[in-house]
Protein backbone atom coordinates (compact mmCIF):
# COMPACT_ATOMS: atom_id res chain seq x y z
CA UNK A 1 0.00 0.00 0.00
CA UNK A 2 1.44 3.98 -0.74
CA UNK A 3 0.06 7.05 0.58
CA UNK A 4 -2.52 7.15 -2.61
CA UNK A 5 -5.77 7.74 -1.46
CA UNK A 6 -7.73 5.47 -3.88
CA UNK A 7 -5.77 1.89 -4.57
CA UNK A 8 -5.54 -1.31 -6.45
CA UNK A 9 -3.01 -3.96 -4.44
CA UNK A 10 -2.15 -7.08 -5.11
CA UNK A 11 -1.12 -7.40 -0.72
CA UNK A 12 -3.40 -7.41 2.37
CA UNK A 13 -5.20 -4.00 2.90
CA UNK A 14 -3.72 -2.46 6.42
CA UNK A 15 -6.95 -0.94 7.62
CA UNK A 16 -4.93 1.39 9.66
CA UNK A 17 -2.88 2.80 7.14
CA UNK A 18 -6.23 3.35 4.91
CA UNK A 19 -7.28 5.53 8.28
CA UNK A 20 -4.00 7.18 8.61
CA UNK A 21 -4.64 8.17 5.15
CA UNK A 22 -7.93 10.75 5.94
CA UNK A 23 -6.94 11.35 9.26
CA UNK A 24 -7.05 15.30 10.14
CA UNK A 25 -7.54 17.59 13.05
CA UNK A 26 -10.15 18.80 11.99
CA UNK A 27 -11.92 15.74 11.41
CA UNK A 28 -14.27 14.19 14.80
CA UNK A 29 -15.36 10.78 12.66
CA UNK A 30 -13.70 8.21 10.90
CA UNK A 31 -15.97 5.79 9.37
CA UNK A 32 -14.26 2.58 8.16
CA UNK A 33 -16.24 -0.36 5.59
CA UNK A 34 -14.37 -3.29 5.29
CA UNK A 35 -15.56 -5.93 2.90
CA UNK A 36 -14.34 -9.22 3.76
CA UNK A 37 -14.72 -12.90 1.65
CA UNK A 38 -17.50 -14.44 3.33
CA UNK A 39 -17.45 -18.17 3.61
CA UNK A 40 -21.27 -18.95 3.14
CA UNK A 41 -23.94 -17.26 0.56
CA UNK A 42 -27.40 -18.09 0.12
CA UNK A 43 -26.54 -21.72 1.60
CA UNK A 44 -22.93 -22.24 -0.94
CA UNK A 45 -19.60 -22.87 0.28
CA UNK A 46 -16.99 -20.49 -0.86
CA UNK A 47 -13.67 -21.86 -0.23
CA UNK A 48 -11.53 -18.76 -2.21
CA UNK A 49 -12.14 -15.75 -4.30
CA UNK A 50 -10.30 -14.16 -7.55
CA UNK A 51 -10.72 -10.42 -8.04
CA UNK A 52 -9.70 -8.98 -11.18
CA UNK A 53 -9.31 -5.46 -12.10
CA UNK A 54 -8.91 -2.91 -15.32
CA UNK A 55 -6.46 -1.55 -12.95
CA UNK A 56 -5.56 2.33 -14.43
CA UNK A 57 -9.36 2.76 -15.51
CA UNK A 58 -10.28 0.87 -11.60
CA UNK A 59 -8.29 3.79 -9.96
CA UNK A 60 -9.34 6.35 -12.21
CA UNK A 61 -13.45 5.64 -11.34
CA UNK A 62 -12.08 4.88 -7.33
CA UNK A 63 -11.19 8.79 -7.67
CA UNK A 64 -14.28 9.87 -9.39
CA UNK A 65 -16.11 7.85 -6.42
CA UNK A 66 -14.04 10.07 -4.16
CA UNK A 67 -14.82 13.78 -6.37
CA UNK A 68 -18.78 12.52 -6.28
CA UNK A 69 -17.98 12.28 -2.33
CA UNK A 70 -16.30 15.20 -1.13
CA UNK A 71 -18.97 17.42 -3.73
CA UNK A 72 -21.70 15.83 -1.87
CA UNK A 73 -20.18 15.97 1.50
CA UNK A 74 -17.74 19.41 1.42
CA UNK A 75 -15.92 18.30 4.45
CA UNK A 76 -15.18 14.62 4.31
CA UNK A 77 -12.23 13.16 3.13
CA UNK A 78 -12.39 9.40 1.41
CA UNK A 79 -9.44 7.05 0.81
CA UNK A 80 -10.40 3.44 -0.85
CA UNK A 81 -8.04 -0.03 -1.48
CA UNK A 82 -9.85 -2.58 -3.00
CA UNK A 83 -7.28 -5.95 -3.56
CA UNK A 84 -7.32 -8.32 -6.35
CA UNK A 85 -5.83 -11.61 -6.72
CA UNK A 86 -6.11 -14.65 -4.62
CA UNK A 87 -8.25 -14.19 -1.62
CA UNK A 88 -9.15 -16.62 1.48
CA UNK A 89 -12.18 -16.53 3.96
CA UNK A 90 -12.35 -13.20 6.34
CA UNK A 91 -9.60 -11.69 4.24
CA UNK A 92 -10.21 -7.90 3.13
CA UNK A 93 -10.85 -7.22 -0.59
CA UNK A 94 -12.32 -3.44 -0.14
CA UNK A 95 -11.44 -0.87 2.85
CA UNK A 96 -13.41 2.38 2.69
CA UNK A 97 -12.08 4.79 5.12
CA UNK A 98 -14.03 8.38 5.45
CA UNK A 99 -13.19 11.35 7.97
CA UNK A 100 -15.83 13.73 8.42
CA UNK A 101 -15.60 16.83 11.30
CA UNK A 102 -19.20 15.02 12.05
CA UNK A 103 -20.13 12.09 12.30
CA UNK A 104 -23.62 11.60 10.31
CA UNK A 105 -21.88 12.51 6.99
CA UNK A 106 -18.83 9.78 7.40
CA UNK A 107 -21.46 7.08 7.92
CA UNK A 108 -23.37 8.11 4.62
CA UNK A 109 -20.19 9.40 2.21
CA UNK A 110 -18.88 5.63 2.94
CA UNK A 111 -22.16 3.55 2.45
CA UNK A 112 -22.67 5.70 -0.78
CA UNK A 113 -19.12 4.80 -1.92
CA UNK A 114 -19.36 1.05 -1.59
CA UNK A 115 -22.82 1.33 -3.42
CA UNK A 116 -21.00 3.46 -6.41
CA UNK A 117 -18.23 0.81 -6.34
CA UNK A 118 -20.66 -1.96 -6.74
CA UNK A 119 -22.02 0.42 -10.02
CA UNK A 120 -19.01 1.70 -11.70
CA UNK A 121 -15.25 0.25 -11.15
CA UNK A 122 -14.36 -2.65 -13.44
CA UNK A 123 -13.47 -5.00 -10.96
CA UNK A 124 -14.95 -9.01 -10.73
CA UNK A 125 -14.95 -11.37 -8.71
CA UNK A 126 -14.50 -15.11 -9.50
CA UNK A 127 -16.51 -17.71 -6.65
CA UNK A 128 -14.50 -20.72 -5.85
CA UNK A 129 -16.87 -23.10 -4.36
CA UNK A 130 -16.12 -26.56 -3.65
CA UNK A 131 -18.48 -27.57 -6.36
CA UNK A 132 -17.18 -25.57 -9.31
CA UNK A 133 -16.29 -21.04 -10.24
CA UNK A 134 -18.01 -18.83 -11.69
CA UNK A 135 -17.42 -14.93 -12.50
CA UNK A 136 -19.89 -12.91 -10.40
CA UNK A 137 -22.10 -10.52 -12.47
CA UNK A 138 -24.38 -7.65 -11.09
CA UNK A 139 -24.36 -8.55 -6.86
CA UNK A 140 -25.97 -5.24 -6.20
CA UNK A 141 -28.08 -6.03 -2.96
CA UNK A 142 -30.32 -2.99 -3.23
CA UNK A 143 -30.48 -1.48 -6.57
CA UNK A 144 -32.25 -3.37 -9.36
CA UNK A 145 -31.06 -2.82 -12.95
CA UNK A 146 -33.19 -4.38 -15.14
CA UNK A 147 -29.99 -4.69 -17.60
CA UNK A 148 -27.98 -6.28 -14.44
CA UNK A 149 -25.41 -2.86 -15.53
CA UNK A 150 -26.11 0.66 -14.73
CA UNK A 151 -27.14 2.57 -17.81
CA UNK A 152 -24.09 5.27 -19.21
CA UNK A 153 -26.49 7.47 -17.81
CA UNK A 154 -26.51 6.62 -14.55
CA UNK A 155 -22.55 6.06 -14.70
CA UNK A 156 -22.39 9.59 -15.79
CA UNK A 157 -24.96 11.37 -13.27
CA UNK B 1 -5.71 -0.90 -35.37
CA UNK B 2 -7.68 -0.34 -32.03
CA UNK B 3 -6.60 -2.99 -28.83
CA UNK B 4 -9.44 -4.24 -27.13
CA UNK B 5 -9.29 -5.89 -23.45
CA UNK B 6 -11.33 -8.72 -22.48
CA UNK B 7 -12.14 -9.47 -18.35
CA UNK B 8 -13.58 -11.80 -16.47
CA UNK B 9 -15.28 -14.41 -18.41
CA UNK B 10 -14.97 -13.15 -21.59
CA UNK B 11 -11.45 -13.30 -21.37
CA UNK B 12 -12.03 -17.04 -20.52
CA UNK B 13 -14.38 -17.33 -23.65
CA UNK B 14 -12.00 -15.45 -26.07
CA UNK B 15 -8.69 -17.16 -24.22
CA UNK B 16 -6.96 -14.00 -24.12
CA UNK B 17 -6.83 -10.52 -22.26
CA UNK B 18 -5.78 -8.93 -25.28
CA UNK B 19 -7.11 -8.68 -28.99
CA UNK B 20 -5.56 -6.35 -31.72
CA UNK B 21 -8.04 -5.65 -34.11
CA UNK B 22 -6.71 -4.09 -38.46
CA UNK B 23 -9.50 -1.86 -38.66
CA UNK B 24 -10.90 1.94 -39.56
CA UNK B 25 -12.54 3.94 -37.39
CA UNK B 26 -16.09 2.44 -35.99
CA UNK B 27 -18.28 2.64 -33.12
CA UNK B 28 -19.29 0.84 -30.03
CA UNK B 29 -22.51 -1.41 -31.52
CA UNK B 30 -20.61 -2.04 -34.60
CA UNK B 31 -17.35 -3.54 -32.80
CA UNK B 32 -19.89 -5.13 -30.20
CA UNK B 33 -21.67 -7.28 -33.65
CA UNK B 34 -18.47 -8.13 -34.76
CA UNK B 35 -16.74 -9.47 -32.04
CA UNK B 36 -20.22 -11.17 -31.29
CA UNK B 37 -20.00 -12.85 -34.56
CA UNK B 38 -15.85 -13.66 -34.58
CA UNK B 39 -15.75 -15.07 -31.19
CA UNK B 40 -19.21 -16.16 -30.71
CA UNK B 41 -19.42 -14.42 -27.63
CA UNK B 42 -23.17 -14.26 -25.86
CA UNK B 43 -24.82 -11.28 -23.66
CA UNK B 44 -22.85 -8.92 -25.39
CA UNK B 45 -25.48 -6.55 -24.43
CA UNK B 46 -25.05 -6.49 -20.78
CA UNK B 47 -21.66 -5.32 -21.63
CA UNK B 48 -20.40 -1.97 -20.97
CA UNK B 49 -17.49 -0.20 -23.32
CA UNK B 50 -14.93 2.04 -22.35
CA UNK B 51 -12.84 4.06 -24.51
CA UNK B 52 -9.21 4.67 -23.72
CA UNK B 53 -10.70 4.43 -19.69
CA UNK B 54 -13.82 6.37 -19.85
CA UNK B 55 -17.15 4.50 -20.39
CA UNK B 56 -18.58 5.11 -24.05
CA UNK B 57 -22.25 4.81 -25.22
CA UNK B 58 -23.42 2.59 -28.26
CA UNK B 59 -23.38 5.05 -30.95
CA UNK B 60 -19.28 6.50 -29.69
CA UNK B 61 -16.87 6.77 -32.14
CA UNK B 62 -13.72 3.82 -31.73
CA UNK B 63 -10.70 6.06 -33.94
CA UNK B 64 -7.52 3.99 -35.02
CA UNK B 65 -4.92 3.94 -31.71
CA UNK B 66 -7.92 3.77 -29.10
CA UNK B 67 -7.97 1.07 -26.13
CA UNK B 68 -11.22 -0.59 -26.10
CA UNK B 69 -12.24 -2.38 -22.80
CA UNK B 70 -15.41 -4.72 -22.90
CA UNK B 71 -16.85 -4.41 -18.92
CA UNK B 72 -19.13 -7.47 -17.99
CA UNK B 73 -21.44 -6.49 -14.84
CA UNK B 74 -18.69 -5.57 -12.26
CA UNK B 75 -18.72 -7.49 -8.94
CA UNK B 76 -15.80 -5.61 -6.80
CA UNK B 77 -16.30 -4.52 -3.59
CA UNK C 1 -6.99 -3.47 26.16
CA UNK C 2 -8.13 -6.86 26.61
CA UNK C 3 -10.19 -9.34 24.24
CA UNK C 4 -13.40 -8.06 26.00
CA UNK C 5 -16.19 -6.89 23.37
CA UNK C 6 -17.02 -3.99 25.85
CA UNK C 7 -14.36 -1.85 27.36
CA UNK C 8 -13.33 1.09 29.29
CA UNK C 9 -9.59 2.02 28.70
CA UNK C 10 -6.89 4.32 30.10
CA UNK C 11 -4.62 3.51 26.94
CA UNK C 12 -4.88 4.37 22.70
CA UNK C 13 -7.46 2.52 21.50
CA UNK C 14 -6.46 0.30 18.41
CA UNK C 15 -8.53 -0.35 15.55
CA UNK C 16 -7.15 -3.23 14.06
CA UNK C 17 -7.29 -5.36 17.89
CA UNK C 18 -10.96 -3.70 17.62
CA UNK C 19 -11.86 -5.45 14.18
CA UNK C 20 -10.19 -9.02 15.23
CA UNK C 21 -13.07 -9.24 17.37
CA UNK C 22 -16.26 -9.40 15.51
CA UNK C 23 -14.22 -11.07 12.75
CA UNK C 24 -16.15 -14.24 11.50
CA UNK C 25 -16.01 -16.28 8.66
CA UNK C 26 -19.88 -15.75 8.25
CA UNK C 27 -18.89 -11.95 8.03
CA UNK C 28 -19.13 -9.95 4.54
CA UNK C 29 -19.25 -6.68 5.90
CA UNK C 30 -17.12 -4.99 9.01
CA UNK C 31 -18.07 -1.46 9.54
CA UNK C 32 -15.53 0.47 11.88
CA UNK C 33 -16.72 4.25 13.90
CA UNK C 34 -13.99 6.01 15.14
CA UNK C 35 -14.20 8.76 17.37
CA UNK C 36 -11.31 11.48 17.67
CA UNK C 37 -10.52 14.86 19.20
CA UNK C 38 -11.31 17.84 16.65
CA UNK C 39 -9.71 20.50 17.24
CA UNK C 40 -12.07 22.89 16.42
CA UNK C 41 -16.15 23.32 17.23
CA UNK C 42 -18.01 25.68 16.84
CA UNK C 43 -15.03 28.10 16.14
CA UNK C 44 -13.76 27.27 19.30
CA UNK C 45 -9.85 26.20 19.90
CA UNK C 46 -9.69 22.42 21.50
CA UNK C 47 -6.38 21.80 23.06
CA UNK C 48 -6.81 18.73 24.80
CA UNK C 49 -10.12 16.73 26.18
CA UNK C 50 -10.43 15.07 29.63
CA UNK C 51 -12.91 11.82 29.65
CA UNK C 52 -14.43 10.33 32.67
CA UNK C 53 -16.37 7.42 33.28
CA UNK C 54 -18.81 5.65 36.01
CA UNK C 55 -16.66 2.48 34.72
CA UNK C 56 -18.47 -0.40 36.16
CA UNK C 57 -21.92 0.93 35.03
CA UNK C 58 -20.30 2.17 31.22
CA UNK C 59 -19.18 -1.38 30.81
CA UNK C 60 -22.57 -2.68 31.79
CA UNK C 61 -23.87 0.01 29.18
CA UNK C 62 -21.81 -0.61 26.31
CA UNK C 63 -22.97 -4.15 27.15
CA UNK C 64 -26.86 -2.94 27.03
CA UNK C 65 -26.11 -1.73 23.60
CA UNK C 66 -24.81 -4.69 22.54
CA UNK C 67 -27.81 -6.75 23.38
CA UNK C 68 -29.96 -4.45 21.61
CA UNK C 69 -28.03 -4.32 18.60
CA UNK C 70 -27.59 -7.99 18.33
CA UNK C 71 -31.30 -8.12 18.83
CA UNK C 72 -32.35 -5.36 16.22
CA UNK C 73 -29.67 -6.99 13.82
CA UNK C 74 -29.66 -10.76 14.79
CA UNK C 75 -26.98 -11.65 12.69
CA UNK C 76 -24.47 -8.94 13.78
CA UNK C 77 -21.70 -8.95 16.42
CA UNK C 78 -20.03 -5.39 17.90
CA UNK C 79 -17.33 -4.63 19.80
CA UNK C 80 -16.87 -1.16 21.44
CA UNK C 81 -14.26 0.30 23.07
CA UNK C 82 -14.10 4.03 24.87
CA UNK C 83 -11.20 5.27 26.42
CA UNK C 84 -10.86 7.51 29.26
CA UNK C 85 -8.17 10.00 30.59
CA UNK C 86 -6.26 12.91 28.79
CA UNK C 87 -6.42 12.32 24.85
CA UNK C 88 -4.69 14.63 22.54
CA UNK C 89 -6.29 16.32 19.51
CA UNK C 90 -6.85 13.12 16.25
CA UNK C 91 -6.59 10.96 19.19
CA UNK C 92 -9.34 7.77 19.53
CA UNK C 93 -11.96 8.52 22.18
CA UNK C 94 -14.53 5.75 20.81
CA UNK C 95 -13.81 2.44 18.39
CA UNK C 96 -17.39 0.49 17.49
CA UNK C 97 -16.64 -2.42 15.03
CA UNK C 98 -19.79 -4.27 14.34
CA UNK C 99 -19.55 -6.99 11.88
CA UNK C 100 -22.19 -8.43 9.73
CA UNK C 101 -22.98 -11.03 6.88
CA UNK C 102 -24.44 -7.93 5.09
CA UNK C 103 -23.33 -4.24 4.88
CA UNK C 104 -26.57 -2.64 5.17
CA UNK C 105 -27.12 -4.15 8.90
CA UNK C 106 -23.07 -3.21 9.91
CA UNK C 107 -23.51 0.69 8.72
CA UNK C 108 -27.49 0.93 10.69
CA UNK C 109 -26.15 -1.11 13.72
CA UNK C 110 -22.87 0.95 13.97
CA UNK C 111 -24.46 4.56 14.27
CA UNK C 112 -27.30 3.16 16.21
CA UNK C 113 -24.21 2.26 18.38
CA UNK C 114 -22.78 5.62 18.50
CA UNK C 115 -26.51 7.27 19.21
CA UNK C 116 -26.44 5.11 21.89
CA UNK C 117 -23.32 5.95 23.68
CA UNK C 118 -24.39 9.28 23.65
CA UNK C 119 -27.32 8.72 25.08
CA UNK C 120 -26.92 6.44 28.06
CA UNK C 121 -23.34 5.11 28.70
CA UNK C 122 -22.19 7.11 31.90
CA UNK C 123 -18.96 8.81 30.42
CA UNK C 124 -17.93 12.82 30.50
CA UNK C 125 -15.81 14.56 28.27
CA UNK C 126 -14.33 18.22 29.71
CA UNK C 127 -13.19 20.66 26.85
CA UNK C 128 -9.92 22.31 27.65
CA UNK C 129 -9.79 25.59 25.46
CA UNK C 130 -7.08 27.86 24.38
CA UNK C 131 -9.15 30.29 27.31
CA UNK C 132 -10.74 27.65 29.58
CA UNK C 133 -12.48 24.21 30.51
CA UNK C 134 -15.48 22.69 30.71
CA UNK C 135 -17.66 19.83 31.20
CA UNK C 136 -19.90 19.31 28.20
CA UNK C 137 -23.32 18.06 28.98
CA UNK C 138 -26.17 16.88 25.98
CA UNK C 139 -24.18 16.69 22.88
CA UNK C 140 -26.59 15.13 20.67
CA UNK C 141 -26.16 16.48 17.43
CA UNK C 142 -29.88 14.62 16.31
CA UNK C 143 -32.05 13.64 18.96
CA UNK C 144 -33.35 16.87 20.63
CA UNK C 145 -34.47 15.88 24.67
CA UNK C 146 -36.20 18.85 26.31
CA UNK C 147 -34.38 18.52 29.47
CA UNK C 148 -30.95 18.00 27.70
CA UNK C 149 -31.10 14.50 28.63
CA UNK C 150 -33.25 11.21 27.66
CA UNK C 151 -36.46 10.25 30.23
CA UNK C 152 -35.93 6.69 31.77
CA UNK C 153 -38.57 5.60 29.81
CA UNK C 154 -36.73 6.16 26.25
CA UNK C 155 -33.30 4.89 28.33
CA UNK C 156 -35.36 1.68 29.14
CA UNK C 157 -37.14 1.10 25.71
CA UNK D 1 -25.70 4.16 55.06
CA UNK D 2 -25.68 4.46 51.51
CA UNK D 3 -22.85 5.47 49.31
CA UNK D 4 -22.92 8.11 46.95
CA UNK D 5 -20.84 8.79 43.45
CA UNK D 6 -19.91 11.87 41.81
CA UNK D 7 -19.02 12.83 38.55
CA UNK D 8 -17.86 15.55 36.09
CA UNK D 9 -19.27 18.59 37.32
CA UNK D 10 -20.51 17.71 40.50
CA UNK D 11 -17.64 16.36 41.63
CA UNK D 12 -15.81 18.99 41.40
CA UNK D 13 -18.63 21.34 42.83
CA UNK D 14 -18.33 19.00 45.85
CA UNK D 15 -14.82 18.94 46.12
CA UNK D 16 -14.60 14.67 46.38
CA UNK D 17 -16.05 11.74 44.16
CA UNK D 18 -17.89 10.27 46.81
CA UNK D 19 -19.84 10.80 49.96
CA UNK D 20 -21.06 8.34 52.64
CA UNK D 21 -24.25 9.20 53.97
CA UNK D 22 -26.37 7.82 57.28
CA UNK D 23 -29.17 7.90 56.31
CA UNK D 24 -31.96 4.82 56.52
CA UNK D 25 -34.11 3.90 53.65
CA UNK D 26 -35.15 6.99 51.48
CA UNK D 27 -36.17 7.82 47.42
CA UNK D 28 -34.63 9.28 44.99
CA UNK D 29 -36.13 12.60 45.36
CA UNK D 30 -35.91 12.96 48.65
CA UNK D 31 -32.08 11.93 48.36
CA UNK D 32 -31.45 14.52 45.43
CA UNK D 33 -33.60 17.29 47.95
CA UNK D 34 -31.29 16.59 50.37
CA UNK D 35 -27.90 16.77 48.60
CA UNK D 36 -28.97 19.81 46.52
CA UNK D 37 -29.85 21.89 50.14
CA UNK D 38 -26.71 20.35 51.82
CA UNK D 39 -24.17 21.57 48.98
CA UNK D 40 -25.96 23.77 47.28
CA UNK D 41 -25.56 21.67 43.96
CA UNK D 42 -27.63 23.80 40.78
CA UNK D 43 -29.01 21.80 37.92
CA UNK D 44 -29.85 18.57 39.77
CA UNK D 45 -33.44 18.37 37.90
CA UNK D 46 -31.11 17.24 34.98
CA UNK D 47 -29.09 14.72 36.49
CA UNK D 48 -30.11 11.10 36.59
CA UNK D 49 -30.08 8.42 39.09
CA UNK D 50 -28.56 5.29 39.47
CA UNK D 51 -29.20 2.75 42.05
CA UNK D 52 -26.23 -0.06 42.10
CA UNK D 53 -25.62 0.64 38.40
CA UNK D 54 -29.07 0.41 36.92
CA UNK D 55 -30.98 4.17 35.92
CA UNK D 56 -33.54 4.80 38.44
CA UNK D 57 -36.90 7.03 38.65
CA UNK D 58 -37.94 9.84 40.74
CA UNK D 59 -40.06 7.39 43.24
CA UNK D 60 -37.03 4.74 43.19
CA UNK D 61 -36.27 3.36 46.77
CA UNK D 62 -32.72 3.52 48.14
CA UNK D 63 -32.17 1.65 50.45
CA UNK D 64 -29.00 1.41 53.28
CA UNK D 65 -26.12 -0.36 51.54
CA UNK D 66 -26.58 1.03 48.21
CA UNK D 67 -24.65 3.15 45.89
CA UNK D 68 -26.36 5.86 44.28
CA UNK D 69 -24.24 7.33 41.61
CA UNK D 70 -25.62 10.76 40.24
CA UNK D 71 -25.13 10.85 36.16
CA UNK D 72 -24.72 14.68 34.91
CA UNK D 73 -25.93 14.42 31.00
CA UNK D 74 -23.04 12.35 29.77
CA UNK D 75 -20.99 13.43 26.92
CA UNK D 76 -18.87 10.09 25.63
CA UNK D 77 -18.41 8.82 22.11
Amino acid sequence: MSDALFEIVDVPVRIEQLIKKVERRKAGAITTFIGTVREWTKGRRTIFLEYQAYIPMAIKMLAAIGEEVETKWPETRIAITHRIGRLEISEIAVGIAVSSPHRKAAYEANEYAIERIKQIVPIWKKEHWDDGETWIGDQLENVPYSSGFPSVEEVES
Amino acid sequence: MIKILLFAHLQEAVGKGEIQLEIGQTTVEQLKAELQQKYRIAGLEHVMIAINEEYALDNSIINPGDTVAFIPPVSGG
